[in-house]
């Protein structure tokens, strides 16, 4: 029983370091000159995610 | 209320939540998942430790990567069953050593090897396991034995490896 | 609906289609066996993370739903992996790290991103098991040409008890033709790559009569 | 010695993209043009090194004196996605250069397969401390030339005429299969 208590509490730790982090991350801005750029990747064909090159010239296939 | 404060609370509530399922689906598989390793090398682990409880110690693993799976035997001591190349390089030497708990070794059985007859394979007599094996302490090194230097200092390199990680259970 | 579910098989194929989970597709896909086990452990964790996360859609903070998603897949998944330990240990050790693996698989991630926070719970399971078969399915065509090619023969064990088997066969004919280069890399690659471009072909041929058509 | 043929094999032989399938999206995803593989190589270097070390960490000071192995899992994943999330966060306030080079491919990571990989491998191949910091740099090096290789013969094959149903990621699967083919013959050189 204490094992899962245990096991909540280090769940609950990590999962709140890492919505903090996120948090957090989104919050801080980007540096100057960078604000445009995006790593490129074409490795799956889902044209909505943010680092498909598509998803910021609008949804081009209408499949 | 301030805002970092509320989703922390939010993502909080979900990890406990899951936390405490990961907990309970744990707690039903975790002994079937135990007694599945067990079925295969119960039958070993009696000759060493008849009619003794055994628990699989999953996540034990030496510095030399010699044991194979490791067991506590409750109210007894540890069994570890290693695996290392002596001479034959094709088939690996396999033994299940059994521990007390202050870490001295009790027993050894043989569940494999093909070492070269007559000269690896004197390792595996009994006089021998007798010797040089049984009785021996954390602190102690097993013997080598002359005219099997391969395969004894094999296995007295798999031993010393095993008794660094029982000295480590034992704390 | 229907319409959702098909998609999943052909024209949104989510490996042909759309490239996700490339990783364990290649990797396990060396026997029929591998491939429907860890197609219905996919199918499982889609199905139900779909839902939980569609459930939850109208009261998650939108500023951190990635980790809530992730959070709700990783414990789906660590459930799933428990689970294949404890009642199908073959299947557990054959599939091995990339069971775990399904945590990172674009698939489930990219699902619950795109579809189940947005749609009713209804909409968002049929959406999981759609392309969780599709994937399955995927999975499949790969590994019984792989595992064709490289022993001759097709051999699908019960998930619970290994020691029995439920369909197979082998062809005698094929036994000195076998390539076991097809059970490594090479053949994982090679296959995945026919396949892509034969779902690229049919693709861009209905697109194709759908242009003509419209003229 | 042992420590350097470990890494020669996990770069050469046990190759994670065209051995063990892993890290395929990013290898055929940014691999248009080798500035970016590179970008993204050294990226995945660092992930991977900071968060097995935290990992390793983890599973031996709380896992296993609490007995909660079967936590593996779920909790490797949250530290390595919260590392990423503090990583981009100290790149982007105090370096826009490397933010510039490194940081962008950072969002790219944290589903990245290769990273709980080796961060599980860490732990099931009972590596020690050292072992599992070669380890952490020779798994995503071996990555990193692989991702630098195709992108090379990428931007070839981009000007190639190829038929239009194998035009992009098809081809560049076969191209992958030579590359296998040819990475198995350094099999024997430990």
């Amino acid at each position: 029983m204490t094992s899962i208590v245990v096991a909540i509490l280090v769940f609950v730790a990590l999962g709140a370091l890492f919505g903090v982090g996120f948090y957090l991350n989104q919050k801080t801005p980007k540096p100057k000159g960078c604000e445009n750029l995006t790593a490129d990747c074409e490795g799956c064909r889902i044209t909505t995610c943010p680092h498909h090159p598509h998803s910021t010239e609008g949804e081009k296939e209408n499949a | 209320m301030n805002k970092t404060v509320k989703l922390v609370i939010f993502l909080g509530i979900i990890a406990a939540l899951s936390g405490l399922l990961i907990g309970a689906v744990n707690s039903v598989t975790e002994p079937i998942i135990n007694e599945r390793l067990l079925a295969s090398e119960r039958e070993n682990l009696e000759v060493l430790f008849p009619g003794a409880e055994f628990v699989p110690l999953e996540g034990a693993s030496d510095e030399g990567g010699y044991v194979q799976s490791a067991f506590e035997v409750s109210g007894e001591g540890y069994a570890a069953r290693i695996e290392t190349t002596g001479y034959n390089s094709s088939t690996p030497i396999q033994l299940l050593i059994g521990f007390d708990q202050e870490g001295t070794i009790t027993g050894m059985m043989v569940i494999q090897e093909q070492e070269t007859d007559g000269f690896g394979s004197k390792v595996f007599e009994q006089s021998n396991i007798d010797t040089a094996y049984i009785g021996k302490t954390l602190e102690e090194q097993v013997d080598l034995l002359s005219g099997a230097t391969v395969t004894s200092s094999a296995v007295q390199a798999a031993v010393t490896s095993t008794q660094a990680m029982i000295a480590e259970l034992i704390g | 609906m229907w319409q959702n579910f098909k998609n999943g098989f052909i024209k949104e194929n989510p490996v042909f289609g759309l490239y996700l989970g490339l990783c364990s597709s290649l990797a396990i896909s060396t026997s029929l066996n591998n491939a429907i086990g860890m197609g219905m452990c996919v199918t499982i964790v889609l199905i139900f993370s779909n839902v939980l996360v569609s459930a939850i859609r109208k009261i998650t903070p939108d500023e951190i739903r990635i980790p809530v998603y992730i959070v709700i897949i990783a414990t789906l998944v660590s459930i799933v992996e428990m689970i294949v330990h404890a009642f199908m240990p073959e299947l557990y050790d054959s599939l091995g790290v990339f069971l775990g693996l399904i945590v990172v698989n674009c698939i489930i991630l990219g699902r619950a991103e795109a579809f189940a926070s947005k749609n009713p719970i209804g909409a968002s399971a049929i959406d999981g098991l759609g392309m969780g078969l599709g994937y399955t399915f995927a999975l499949v065509l790969i590994s019984v040409v792989r595992e064709l090619i490289a022993t001759g023969g097709i051999a699908f064990y019960n998930p619970f008890d290994a020691t029995q088997i439920i369909f197979g066969f082998n062809i005698e004919a094929l036994a000195p033709y076998t390539v076991s280069l097809f059970s490594g890399s090479v053949g994982a690659f090679l296959t995945f790559s026919c396949f892509a471009a034969l779902f690229a072909f049919i693709k861009q041929r209905s697109a194709k009569k759908e242009k003509e058509a419209k003229k | 010695m042992e420590l350097l043929s470990m890494a020669i094999a996990a770069i050469l032989i046990n190759n994670v993209v065209l051995t063990q399938f892993l890290g395929i999206c990013p290898f055929l995803g940014v691999s248009k043009n080798s500035k970016s593989a590179v970008g993204m190589g050294l990226a995945v270097i660092f992930v991977i090194f900071g968060a097995s070390l935290l990992t390793f960490a983890l599973y031996k000071l709380v896992l296993v004196p609490f007995n909660i192995e079967y936590m593996q899992l779920i909790s490797f994943i949250l530290v390595i996605a919260a590392f990423v999330q503090f990583t981009e966060m100290f790149i982007k306030k105090y370096s826009a250069s490397l933010y510039k080079s490194l940081g962008i491919y950072l969002p790219l990571i944290t589903t990245n397969c290769v990273v709980l990989f080796v961060a599980q491998d860490n732990i099931t191949q009972g590596y020690n401390l050292i072992e599992t910091m070669v380890n952490s740099i020779s798994v995503p090096a071996g990555f990193m030339l692989v991702l630098f290789l195709f992108s090379c013969l990428r931007e070839r094959l981009d000007s190639a005429d190829t038929t239009a149903s194998w035009r992009g990621n098809p081809v560049a699967l076969v191209v992958a299969a030579l590359m296998a083919l040819a990475f198995s013959g350094l099999a024997g050189i430990v």
